[in-house]
């Protein structure tokens, strides 16, 4: 046998099967690894090498899962969820496992670039010295009038070094807006909870009203609520959790409800009143609860409810019953209540329910997080719908210099109602700072690629963090892929050359400001010890006595709402219009990710689409069959998508998910579906929202509908099965 | 001087019973093998046309290469694309190819059957087609053999599937009933060429007799030197009886095996014990059709109407006729089992065949086997008649390649879970890749037909010699001498 | 004496056969006799003796052949490879008869044909007396006479009706070029099909295709550029050892070490360094140099940081093991190795 | 060397609390690099995801249910899809008794899709397309199947694989619970529970035996699947 070089591949791949063999037989001939190729056991059973585990914190929603990044070789090859980490446990939800295709998104900009000429795609790369030449003049030709527009999912160091930036500048305070955040109604919850958000512990409830949240699909920390969900039905000594869910169409909570209760959209806040109103009348339940549903029960008619809510007057009598009589009852505010004018009223009602059953601030109820250790670590907060208005105001007034985009996408956020295109024009330099040129970056000047989240450094102070005080690390888990600088290092350049900004922002770098930051963590404890064990487990996290104050609760009685106000005629759009969180794409951050892409959506098992669910009662009036291309057409605006027929909808309802229709953010997002946020219209200076009525016109075309279902029986003729698209 | 007895029988003088002599005339028109001619000028008849190659020859040759050559071209690009190119997709696995090929190996049934069966049985009337139907046998055998390489995924591993040593020091697994698919169909196709060869053998020696250049040349070393001698004929006669008594059965145990490939399976439709016999009955069906249209064409093609007549015709039709009865009880086997069972995935099979949108493929299959022969081939003169038999036979074709496509694409679109239920329909890939197998044989048919004597020239003579005619009362009655055996 | 081969020409079985009683008479014996003819006369129509017929008997032989290729095919590959599929037993009796049967009638045939080959003694390439109008129809006659009878012969094949006659002196035997050329021929071809067979089976002859799926993305980063590991993070397992610098915190050699770097000595290093990590192993021979012999001297001289850096970034031919062993068994291993020394 | 004992690794899917958030998808999309294929695919029916929810409508509107079942691989005891491969690339592991699949073996006949009842294997149409930089984020441990090759859930063979020879090196026996699938460790609700059910203390064990709520997939078929199915259960409330 001649000798021959065995490369190192060749060497980790028979030591992997002599590891297997000797495992597996002990007796089996090595050379057959040298030459052959390995045909008589699977590859499966030889394992190249051991990997290395990172603890980071996830940045695909604004929860602030703890993760472990597994390393081979300096790739990262698997997200899962840290074990360690008390939010969720190990466990992790499919956008969070989907980061990897962030950090290794082929469409990813490889360096600064500058484009010529807003909206032209011409970019032309540049260096980075140009770059932060090029932002420092900017900067400092826009004074004070600059806006740093971020997302939700920003690092908390990050947050405090626009925060001290802007200060020092005498900028205005940076505003906190993305659609996540935005259509799952955090300024409402936040606004209505003593500024913080609640976090509903299901774990040990009894019984769960939930008016349209869909905390099993993309609100608030889907993963956790997912942990919740699994204790509520297996909870000690065999009990099981009753869950009932009032929302017009069926989400994935829906799904797993126990009662599914399509109301009509908008009477949500009414239900929970006449619920409320039930358990005074009827007394049912223990007496404390009686006394103080009397106290707190909105004069309400329960028969005009009923009517006005599709739900019988017997049915919400039973559910006033349950709702009363069981230990542990919990009501949820949903999504669609957040986001309709009346929001906070509504959201009042429910929680009217939460006092009634005495959970409101309780552990084990709807709970209160702590407020966030030190004074140092920040979280970015949340703005008002009434504030990102003012702001495209100013931009349009022409009283913006500069407009720092920073994780949000108002481009594709916003309605196009909402006039923030236009306002846009009017700012005379726009730096957006996403890793894929995505519709803002279009609009944009300059564009400084940040290192995506796997390749960062931070820190996220985790709330709710139901029931613990917790903060989440963030550290590289693998060096940086591209040549791109770190947010926070250009921040902290371009302030060393603004004489404003230089005193407030005295930092070598990154690392070294956000040590300093979580130094007050460490107590008594050796810091760079404890910045090691920080980031080896993935945070800091202790358990606190929670926060037992309970929310306010006004002592006259909660005023009846009146009805939600709908945009458009009853005549001229008949339907009403739900829109919905897609659990995988979500607000549409999913979309440049395959995995999120092409994994079906659960109810319709569709993928890569944009499409529009309408009830078959409603399909067979209008004539349409599943895959027809209708229009949807609102006050506000219109679009096109193929019409998949939803049997757990309301006929008076039309459903269709976010998430797709971008014109840019990379190849697997773009040109894809439609973008149903522009049927919407932004109240001016109200809290959000508004819902508008549509109308729905066949447009005679058909499109073949990507679902993983078969759809067999839905269509009809063999053609028309084999090639639904035709 | 001569005596009756020795005059060859090309010379035999017609009966001196003159009143006869117009049933003579008939029985020899009616029978090839009652109209003995001049051993030359039937040499001649079979060996003249090989030589023909008229424009419209070319033209088909050229034709039917260029579909084989495209078949070559759609194959290659399957292979470096992947089989995504096709119109398969997830529960249809099975499509297109796998109908060819159950199609194909059920036309190569008949030409066994015909020629072994029926030489066991001594009828006489198959011995001018016995062989236009081994050759469309082995043809037919060799488009089905191609068909499982050009639809499993990594064609260029095939060859995994054969019993050799390989690198990969493992050897295929006995379990599965592709690997005794391909164990028939090796036997059955290495044995049919065997069993044709044998057959052959006088006739290459005769047309080595008549030819001359590179004809002579091959048909020298195709002859093997034979030269009809006491003892070849005899080794001959017992070799041919070994094929045809063993033939039989392996021929029956390939489309047993065939249908096994899908009675093994779980997949509701397919798990039938009545799939075997049901399966062979239904390659004799449509084999025998074929082996008409072959029948029909060669004799256009090459004049072959001395020895092609309405007797062969006319049996094949009776042929016919009886094997659509068999397939039609089988079928109603096949159907009336579940039907009664009313099992759920059988019962929506059953909806979606017969009210469904397979409803068209169903009804035309029903009419093409069962309707249309059960109507017309009671008929001596549908079955004599030469344009009505070979319309008959082309539209059982399309009936039988219905029924496999039902069977397959159609049947595996349905199964428990109707999550993964599935339509299939082909793509042009496999569609083309499909007439180009057929052109194949068509190519591979009109090339041997060029080369090789297409009628069994001993054959006929043999027949020739030991028929006769025989008064009985005031009759002339055809009879046959039964030399002992 | 030399023979003479006299071929005559009938047109009808019945003066053949008269004939050839004459010729009997005349003292000819049947095996001097050969009849040829277009049709298959029996021997009875012609007053021959019934010829030898053995092919049916070779066939028989080539049915038990058959037999026993099927027994290896099935018993012989299941018992080979005792691989459990669908909770069938590892020989099946079923599936067993399917092949059995196959491959009799395989065997049975086969032989038919070449029993017919061997008979016949096909193929036959040397001219041989033989006259073109046998295949017309006409029945020749082959008596192989002694010269002195010859004229006498053929005076009598004359008078009974033969119409054509040939007569030739038989010739010694001489080797057949031709036939040899058959053979040649036949047996190169199968020679050729087999080697390409086996060629292409061996994977000497590749066929360009992503054939074994061993040359693919998921591992050929093996071979690429190794990506660094991020400034300052820090792995759950704990601080990773910085690149040259012998670890801080090496693990006490106590048994529990020791035992755990033999397992993961057996495991990562004995694949080259052989079990007793003396260099021999199956697989050294494939390597220039050859792995080191662990327990020797030079080796067991060198101290705990240096081959611990050895580990960690491979020396001449062997990789670095760092994605392997992590910190803590690299030093269970050298622990281990310590034990090996002679 | 050790002997490693026998195993009969088990599933078991809660679908109670199966909150069909896809979770498991995506994990198994990204531990077993299973490729996505483009929309146009999809529209033929050619997806891949070796784990998928199975959605079934039930009643009419309004009182309408959907049902969510998680169905991979069975990894039947006694395969319908192992015995008709001729190549062995498909086979039973009696010592964890899994149901292996050997890619480079494949050589892609397909039979074993016919014969899956499950219908849970997949085949590659067309070579998996990781562009550019994805092909980084490709687990090394897991082959990545050509074109023509069949594919499906092993429940992680890799991960136990990798368990297993930790333990040997700790010398200690596999723990319960250590052994995880990228599904079962993914999922929020922990409606997936893997196990050895030759394991008597296991969770898997423990939540099967004597289940009034278990069954298994088409269980009359004989294949004897080695997922356990727990069906939903009922709450003690008054409806």
């Amino acid at each position: 046998m001649t000798a021959q070089r065995i490369s190192r591949r060749d060497f980790l791949r028979i030591s992997a099967a002599g590891a297997a063999l000797s495992v597996l037989t002990g007796c089996q001939n090595p050379r057959r690894w040298v030459t052959l190729e390995p045909f008589v056991s699977p590859p499966e059973q030889q394992l190249a090498g051991v990997p290395t585990w990172y603890a980071s914190t996830c940045r695909q929603c604004p929860a602030g899962c703890g993760i472990v990044a597994r390393i081979m070789n300096g790739r990262a090859v698997k997200i899962e969820g840290n074990p360690a980490h008390p939010l969720n446990r190990g466990k992790l939800c499919a956008r969070g496992q989907a980061g990897l295709q962030v950090l290794y998104n082929p469409d990813r900009l490889q360096g600064p670039v500058r484009q010529e000429g807003r909206g032209s795609r011409q970019f032309q790369p540049l260096s980075w010295d140009d770059a932060l030449l090029s932002l420092v003049s900017k900067l400092q030709a826009a004074g004070d009038k600059v806006v740093f527009w971020l997302g939700s999912t920003i690092s908390g160091h990050l947050y405090d070094l626009f925060q001290r930036f802007a200060s020092a500048i005498n900028a205005p305070d940076p505003l906190v807006f993305d659609l996540y955040t935005a259509f799952n109604g955090y300024p409402t919850l936040i606004q209505a909870n003593q500024g913080q958000l609640p976090a509903y512990e299901l774990g040990q409830a009894d019984v769960v009203f939930s008016f349209g949240a869909d905390f099993l699909g993309a609100w608030l920390s889907s993963t956790r609520y997912g942990i919740e969900f699994g204790e509520f039905r297996n909870q000690s000594l065999g009990k099981r959790g009753y869950l009932v869910q009032f929302e017009p169409r069926m989400s994935a909570t829906g799904a797993k409800a126990d009662r599914w209760l399509p109301l009509r959209p908008g009477a949500e806040g009414l239900v929970a009143q006449a619920i409320a109103r039930l358990i005074a009348d009827q007394g049912a339940g223990p007496t404390d609860r009686v006394e103080r549903a009397r106290a707190l029960a909105a004069d309400v008619d329960v028969g005009s409810i009923a009517e006005a809510s599709g739900i019988s007057a017997e049915e919400l009598g039973r559910l006033a019953q349950i709702f009363a009589q069981y230990d542990r009852p919990l009501a949820i505010p949903g999504v669609p209540l957040a986001g309709k004018d009346q929001a906070a009223g509504i959201i009042a009602a429910v929680q009217v329910l939460n006092l009634i059953a005495g959970v409101a601030g309780q552990p084990g109820g709807q709970e209160l997080p702590p407020a966030a250790p030190g004074l140092l670590l920040k979280r970015p907060a949340i703005s008002s719908m009434e504030r990102v208005r003012q702001v495209i105001d100013q931009m349009a007034g022409g009283q913006v210099g500069a407009l720092v985009v920073y994780g949000a996408n108002p481009a594709y956020e916003l309605p196009d109602q909402a006039g923030f295109a236009g306002a846009l024009a009017k700012v005379p330099f726009v730096v957006s700072s996403t890793p894929i040129i995505d519709e803002t970056a279009v609009l944009a000047d300059l564009i400084l690629p940040d290192r995506t989240y796997l390749e960062s450094w931070g820190y996220t102070v985790v709330t709710p963090g139901f029931g613990e005080m917790i903060v989440s690390s963030q550290q590289p888990v693998v060096g940086p892929v591209f040549d791109n600088r770190s947010l926070a290092d250009v921040l902290l350049a371009v302030s060393r050359e603004i004489p404003l900004a230089a005193g407030g922002l005295p930092w070598a770098d990154e690392v070294a400001f956000l040590k300093e930051s979580l130094g007050q963590l460490a107590g008594s404890e050796d810091p760079e010890r404890f910045q090691a064990d920080f980031q080896q487990h993935g945070g800091w996290w202790q358990k606190t006595a929670p926060a037992l104050e309970a929310p306010e609760t006004s002592p006259e009685k909660a005023r009846p709402l009146s009805p939600i106000n709908f945009l458009g005629d009853e005549q001229e759009y008949p339907y009403y219009l739900h829109l919905f969180m897609p659990t995988l794409l979500s607000d549409g951050r999913g979309a440049s990710q395959p995995w999120l892409q092409g994994s079906p959506d659960t109810n319709t098992t569709i993928s890569w689409q944009t499409w529009v669910e309408i009830s078959p009662v409603t399909a067979k009036r209008l004539g349409v069959k599943q895959g027809d291309i209708v229009r949807v057409t609102s006050p506000a605006g219109e679009l096109e998508a193929p019409v998949y027929l939803y049997p757990a909808l309301r006929p008076d309802t039309i459903a269709i998910p976010l998430g797709q229709g971008h014109t840019d953010f990379g190849r697997y997002a773009q040109n894809r579906g439609s973008n149903p946020i522009h049927l919407l219209d932004v109240e001016a200076g109200g809290a959000g929202w508004v819902t508008p009525r549509v109308r729905i016109t066949p447009t005679g075309k058909r499109a073949a509908l990507a679902t993983f279902e078969n759809q067999v029986g839905v269509t009809e003729g063999f053609i028309n099965e084999a090639f639904p698209g035709r | 001087m001569e005596t009756t007895h020795d005059v060859p029988i090309w010379r035999r003088p017609p009966p001196e019973d003159t009143e006869l002599s117009h049933q003579l005339e008939h029985e020899r028109r009616q029978h090839l093998l009652l109209d003995p001619r001049y051993p030359l000028d039937i040499d001649g008849g079979v060996l003249k046309p090989m030589y023909r190659h008229t424009w419209r020859f070319w033209l088909v040759t050229a034709l039917l290469a260029g579909l084989v050559l495209l078949f070559g071209a759609i194959w290659t690009t399957q292979m470096i694309l992947g089989l995504g190119i096709t119109g398969l997709n997830r529960p249809v696995m099975w499509a297109l190819y796998i109908v060819n090929f159950v199609y194909f190996i059920g036309i190569g049934h008949a030409g066994t059957f015909i020629s072994a069966a029926l030489r066991v049985l001594k009828i006489e009337w198959r011995r001018p087609i016995s062989r236009a139907a081994e050759t469309l046998t082995v043809f037919a055998l060799i488009a089905a053999a191609m068909f499982p390489v050009v639809h499993v995924g990594r064609a260029w591993k095939a060859y995994w599937l054969l019993p050799i040593p390989t690198q990969r020091e493992i050897w295929p697994s006995y379990h599965s009933p592709l690997i005794w698919d391909f164990t028939a169909i090796f036997t059955y196709l290495t044995c049919s060429i065997l069993f044709a060869y044998i057959g052959l053998l006088p006739d290459l020696a005769m047309a080595r007799d008549h030819t001359i250049g590179w004809r002579h040349r091959l048909y020298e070393v195709l002859a093997l030197g034979w030269r009809g001698t006491e003892r070849e004929w005899a080794n001959q006669e017992t070799a041919l009886n070994v094929f045809s008594y063993a033939i039989i059965p392996v021929m029956f145990s390939v489309h047993t095996i065939v249908s096994w490939d899908f009675a093994m399976a779980v997949q509701p439709g397919w798990h039938s014990t009545v799939f075997g016999p049901y399966f062979v009955i239904g390659a004799l069906f449509s084999g025998a059709g074929a082996v008409i249209m072959a029948l029909v064409l060669i004799r256009k093609a090459m004049h072959l109407e001395y020895f092609l007549r309405d007797e062969h015709f006319d049996g094949m039709g009776k042929f016919l006729l009886l094997l659509s009865l068999t397939w039609a009880y089988f079928y109603f086997n096949d159907y009336l089992v579940p039907w009664y069972g009313q099992e759920p995935v059988e019962k929506v099979l059953h909806q979606l065949l017969a009210t469904g949108s397979a409803a068209p493929l169903w009804f035309l299959m029903i009419f093409c086997n069962v309707v249309l022969p059960w109507t017309t081939l009671w008929s001596r003169r549908v079955r004599t008649s030469i344009p009505a038999i070979f319309t008959i036979s082309v539209l059982i074709q399309v009936g039988m390649y219905l029924e496999r496509y039902i069977i397959i694409p159609v049947t595996l679109g349905r199964n428990e879970f109707p999550y993964s239920w599935g339509v299939y329909l082909p793509n042009w890939p496999e569609s083309l890749i499909t007439v180009g197998a057929f052109a194949l044989i068509g190519l591979l048919y009109v090339l041997f037909s060029r080369i090789f004597p297409m009628i069994p020239v001993w054959e006929v003579y043999e027949g020739q010699v030991l028929q006769g005619l025989r008064r009985i009362g005031r009759a002339l009655v055809p009879t046959k001498a039964e030399p002992g055996d | 004496m030399a023979e003479v081969q006299i071929l005559g020409l009938f047109h009808e079985a019945t003066p053949t056969a008269d004939t050839i009683g004459i010729l009997r008479q005349l003292g000819v014996p049947d095996e001097k006799i050969t009849v040829m003819s277009g049709i298959p006369y029996r021997p009875e129509m012609l007053g021959r003796p019934r010829p030898r017929r053995r092919v049916a008997l070779i066939s028989l032989i080539g049915a038990g052949l058959g037999l026993l290729t099927g027994l290896f095919l099935t018993f012989g590959i299941f018992l080979l490879y005792p691989l459990e599929q669908g909770g069938q037993p590892i020989t099946p009796i079923p599936p067993t008869l399917i092949i059995l049967f196959e491959t009799i009638m395989l065997g049975t045939m086969w032989a038919a044909f070449f029993g017919l080959l061997g008979e016949n003694r096909f193929p036959v390439f040397k001219s041989q007396l033989y006259d073109p109008r046998i295949t017309e129809g006409h029945i020749g006659v082959l008596a192989e006479v002694e010269a002195a009878l010859a004229d006498q012969v053929e005076s009598i094949l004359k008078d009974n009706g033969a119409h054509h006659l040939r007569r030739e002196t038989s010739s010694p035997r001489r080797t057949d070029v031709r036939l040899t050329a058959f053979w040649a021929t036949v047996a190169g071809a199968v020679v050729l099909l087999g080697a390409v067979t086996l060629l292409i089976a061996y994977d000497v002859l590749k066929i360009r295709f992503p054939t074994n799926m061993a040359e693919q993305d998921s591992t050929a980063y093996l071979q690429g550029p190794r990506r660094s590991a991020p400034a300052e993070a820090i792995p759950i397992q704990g601080p990773v050892l910085i690149d040259g610098q012998p670890a801080s915190e090496p693990v006490p050699a106590s048994a529990e070490s020791v035992q755990r770097g033999k397992e993961l000595f057996s495991i990562t290093c004995a694949v080259c360094h052989g079990p007793a990590g003396d260099g021999n192993s199956p697989l050294s021979g494939f390597f220039t140099p050859r792995p080191v012999d662990l327990t020797s001297t030079p080796i067991q001289d060198l101290t705990d940081s240096e081959i611990y850096l050895v580990i960690t970034q491979g020396r001449g031919g062997m990789p670095n093991m760092a994605e392997n062993l992590g910190p803590a068994e690299r030093w269970d291993v050298i622990n281990y190795v310590r034990t090996l020394a002679k | 060397m050790p002997e490693l004992p026998e195993r009969k690794w088990t599933m078991v899917v809660n679908l109670d609390t199966c909150t069909g958030c896809n979770a498991c998808v995506v994990a198994c999309h990204a531990e077993n690099n299973v490729p996505i294929v483009s929309e146009e695919e999809v529209v033929r029916g050619r997806a891949m995801h070796w784990i998928r929810i199975e959605r079934y409508w039930e009643g009419e509107w309004p009182d309408v249910k959907a049902r969510y079942i998680p169905v991979m691989c069975q990894q039947c005891e006694r395969a319908p899809c192992e015995p008709v491969c001729p190549v062995y690339a498909t086979l039973h592991s009696q010592r964890e008794n899994l149901n292996l699949q050997v890619y480079n073996r494949c050589v892609g006949t397909r039979y074993c899709q016919n014969n899956d009842p499950y219908k849970v294997r997949f085949f590659n149409f067309f070579d998996p397309n990781f562009e550019g930089l994805l092909k980084e984020q490709l687990n090394p441990d897991v082959t990545v199947r050509s074109a023509g090759v069949m594919e499906k859930c092993t429940f992680c063979v890799q991960r136990i694989r990798r368990s297993e020879e930790q333990a040997l090196v700790a010398d200690r026996p596999l723990r319960d619970g250590e052994v995880v699938p990228a599904c079962v460790q993914a999922c929020p609700t922990s409606a997936l529970v893997f196990g050895d059910l030759k394991d008597p203390e296991s969770e898997a064990t423990r939540l099967v035996r004597g289940n009034q709520r278990k069954f298994r997939l088409l269980e009359e078929l004989g294949a004897e699947p080695q997922v356990y199915y727990l069906q939903s259960g009922h709450s003690a409330v008054n409806e």
